[in-house]
């Protein structure tokens, strides 16, 4: 036997662990549907608790829609990295001779395309419930995908901080909830913006810069966050 | 002097409800927690002091153990 | 450069050196406030528009400064524990997280009481007090962080880590809220756009603002030396100083 | 070529309790080190640290002689680390799992192969059965199929006969011995007593630390 000195590529590592991440998830199935669930039973509640009034909805529609979604992809991160933990593959993904913050990457690119995406695709759909002024409706769904792609990379940091914890997943609500704030605000003003026919681009713009920022940044620190608390 | 008497003072030109909640509540957490650190320090070093002493017991020679209390006793009665 | 480091980081060092400075600290800390107070309460004058409310401001303002600085320092103090692993800095961290939330507790507080003369309400979604309420949130995180681990080294890792996310966080979260806040409601009367303030009143909110990081370094002080006996507890150097 | 892992002034510290201090170890082709000590006493952590997974807290580590911290990626291809969880998703099954550990490391493997690691572990017919459904010793094996399945010179054993029955311990131990002649080299904790077949190093961790 030699030692070897290096290995083979990144790609296919990638690959497996997106292809991974999806089986695992498509074959428990009745999780995947808990946040949708979750999001059209909260804005379900609103008008039963507001009022059922057209106009006084739509005036609040926008930020009703972002918060919820915001709630539902909460409710789904506490599960991104604990069952890999408690299995012990957690362990082994660290193990990997390949950055481990592109492995994390592929991980979270898997919950956003399972929680992230349908919530931005159903978001209109709930819209409509509430009124929401027409036009904005595309609007709606663009800004949750992109926002809720930066969600997706700011909870994994609180998830992976967490995993270690046996009550982890209230403290990772604290955790989280301040920092995704920003992403809160420029989500729900770009659909505000859209309801009143303002001018859409710089909410947006702003959405996509935080996206890139999280990008750049988060890989890193949710790697660095799971070399320390999977030894907690 | 902005203010011409001590009732003028704690009026504050009528906002004494405001004022006096604001800088009553700064002041008492600037000092409790003063005095809180001041006092956790005294505690620490009073339970190393302790430790210190049980330390220098245990290591005194077993057939001194009558002497050992004496000492003992006396160091807890000026702590 | 190690040997530097390290010896400058080492607790025993420190606690002999913050022991010297200590009591000094804590005098020239009674004398600012002490001053800053009766210049403050007494001497400056009544604001034009504000009034005698206006003095409110003297204790806000240098609370508001400090809970800010507070997470800068705890972020650096967070970043120097996690690449050179010097366990004092992780002190100073532990105990500059709950400081720094009373004082963001004190900033909100007085924020809110200099609201009600001023707005005519005790809570105004105004940007300053918005962003101050969020950085609450963020020191009581890195505080139940700490507390959630098992492990002392854990805990202090995990806490350093959140503080970096959060103190990038912070800026992006000021320009969110402020973004927010003009889109939401006219320009409200706030500090910046006053004129120029007269020097018989900023003066004393110098000293004040000076008496409180005076304050807060004495604090840090004495209570990361408690923190040092707490626990370095079992070391030789430390039992000596009982005896 | 040959490879060496070098441990110099290990130290572990749990809370201002030395575990173990001071400690030297060297693994090379051919050599197996236990272990030893009671609970409680870092046998676990030692694996850890010699496994790059925990921050060192004192001392240094070296790969074929340079420091760990720049040849972790080399390194890291010639581990095999098994802790105390398999590491085994309970919603694949084994070839799935064993799928990913070899992507994981670059290699795409054959069907054929993984099939072929699974029958000298005794889990033939068992291939496509999704691992929730096996037995705890069931999940070790498709772990331990690791061993097999790709050739690494350092494997790191953490408990590994845990949960395996007594054949299944006898084909381990063959393991064991087989991969260090080949020019391997083990380390590994184990309460089981092995039947050393060549030169055993032991380390007692119970006087190291204070």
């Amino acid at each position: 036997m030699q030692p070897r000195t290096s290995v083979a590529g990144l790609g296919p590592a990638l690959l497996a662990t997106l292809r991974r991440d999806l089986t695992v998830a498509l074959r428990r199935r009745g999780d995947l549907v808990n946040p949708p669930a979750f999001f059209a039973l909260v804005i379900t509640l609103f008008p039963l608790g507001i009022s059922p009034v057209p106009e006084q909805l739509a005036a609040i529609a926008p930020g009703l829609l972002w918060v919820a979604a915001l709630l539902a992809t909460q409710l789904s991160l506490d599960a991104l990295f604990r069952s890999d933990h408690e299995d012990g593959s957690l362990e082994q993904l660290l193990l990997a001779p390949q950055p481990l913050a592109a492995l994390v990457l592929a991980k979270v690119a898997v919950h956003w395309l399972l929680t992230g995406l349908p919530l931005a695709l159903m978001a209109p759909l709930l819209g409509l419930l509430l009124s929401l002024p027409s036009g904005s409706y595309g609007v709606l769904a663009a800004s949750l995908a992109l926002g809720s792609a930066t969600l997706g990379l700011i909870g994994a940091i609180g998830a992976a901080l967490t995993v270690g914890l046996a009550r982890g997943s209230v403290l990772l609500s604290l955790l989280v909830l301040p920092l995704t704030i920003p992403v809160l605000i420029f989500g729900s003003g770009a659909v505000q913006a859209a309801a009143m026919g303002g001018d859409v681009a710089p909410a947006l713009a702003m959405l996509g810069a935080q996206l890139a920022l999280a990008l750049m940044l988060a890989p890193w620190a949710i790697a660095g966050a799971l070399r320390i608390s999977i030894h907690g | 002097m902005a203010f011409e008497s001590l009732n003028a003072f704690l009026n504050m030109g009528g906002y004494a409800p405001y004022v006096w909640p604001a800088w009553g509540v700064t002041l008492a957490v600037l000092v409790g927690g003063g005095l809180q650190a001041v006092a956790e320090h005294r505690r620490r070093l009073r339970e190393l002091r302790r430790r210190q002493r049980r330390a220098a017991a245990d290591a005194a020679p077993r057939e001194a153990a009558p002497r050992k209390a004496v000492p003992r006793g006396s160091h807890d009665a000026r702590a | 450069m190690w040997d530097v480091v390290h010896r400058l980081g080492s607790p025993r060092t420190f606690y002999t050196i913050a022991g010297r400075w200590q009591p000094w600290l804590w005098a020239l800390a009674a004398l600012l406030l002490g001053t800053g107070s009766v210049w403050a309460l007494l001497f400056a004058p009544a604001d034009y528009q504000q009034g005698d409310s206006f003095r409110i401001l003297y204790v806000h303002v240098p609370a508001a400064i400090l809970a800010q600085s507070c997470f800068v320092l705890m972020a650096v103090a967070g970043a120097i524990f996690l690449v050179w692993r010097i366990k004092l800095a992780d002190m100073v961290a532990t105990v500059i997280a709950p400081f720094g939330a009373a004082m963001t507790g004190v900033a909100l507080f007085s924020g809110s009481v200099w609201g009600v003369p001023t707005w005519g309400t005790w809570w105004v979604w105004d940007a300053r007090l918005t962003s101050m309420l969020i950085q609450l949130f963020l020191y009581l995180g890195v505080i139940a962080l700490r507390g959630a681990f098992a492990s002392r080294d854990g805990g202090a890792r995990a806490a350093s880590l959140l503080t970096l996310v959060g103190v990038i966080n912070i800026p992006i979260i000021k320009y969110s809220v402020d973004w927010w806040n003009t889109l939401h409601q006219p320009a409200t009367f706030t500090l910046t756009q006053r004129p120029a303030m007269p020097a018989e009143m900023w003066l004393p909110l110098a000293v004040m603002v000076l008496g409180f990081y005076a304050y807060f370094v004495a604090l840090t002080l004495t209570r990361t030396r408690s923190e040092i006996l707490r626990r370095e507890g079992r070391k030789r150097w430390v039992l000596e100083l009982g005896s | 070529m040959t490879f060496r892992l070098e441990a110099r002034g290990l130290a572990c510290e749990r809370d201002d309790r030395w575990l173990f201090r001071d400690l030297d170890l060297g693994v090379g082709p051919g050599d197996v080190v236990r272990i030893e000590g009671p609970n409680g006493s870092g046998k676990t952590s030692l694996l850890k640290l010699l496994a790059g997974q925990l921050p060192l807290q004192a001392g240094e580590l070296h790969w074929n002689g340079v420091s760990l911290r720049r040849a972790r990626p080399a390194f890291l291809a010639n581990l095999l680390y098994l802790g105390h969880a398999p590491g085994i998703k309970p919603a694949l099954n084994a070839l799935e799992n064993l799928a990913w550990y070899q992507a994981l490391h670059g290699e795409s493997g054959s069907h054929r192969a993984r099939l072929a690691a699974l029958e000298v572990l005794g889990l033939a017919g068992f291939e496509e059965v999704p691992a929730a459904q096996l037995s705890a010793g069931q999940q070790r094996r498709i772990a331990l199929a690791r061993l097999t399945l790709s050739p690494r010179l350092l494997w790191i054993l953490d408990e590994p006969f845990t949960a395996i029955d007594r054949q299944g311990v006898a084909a381990l131990e063959d393991a064991l011995w087989n991969h260090a002649a080949a020019g391997g080299a083990v380390l590994l904790t184990t309460h089981h007593e092995l039947h050393a077949r060549g030169a055993l190093t032991r380390v007692d961790l119970s006087k190291a630390g204070d």
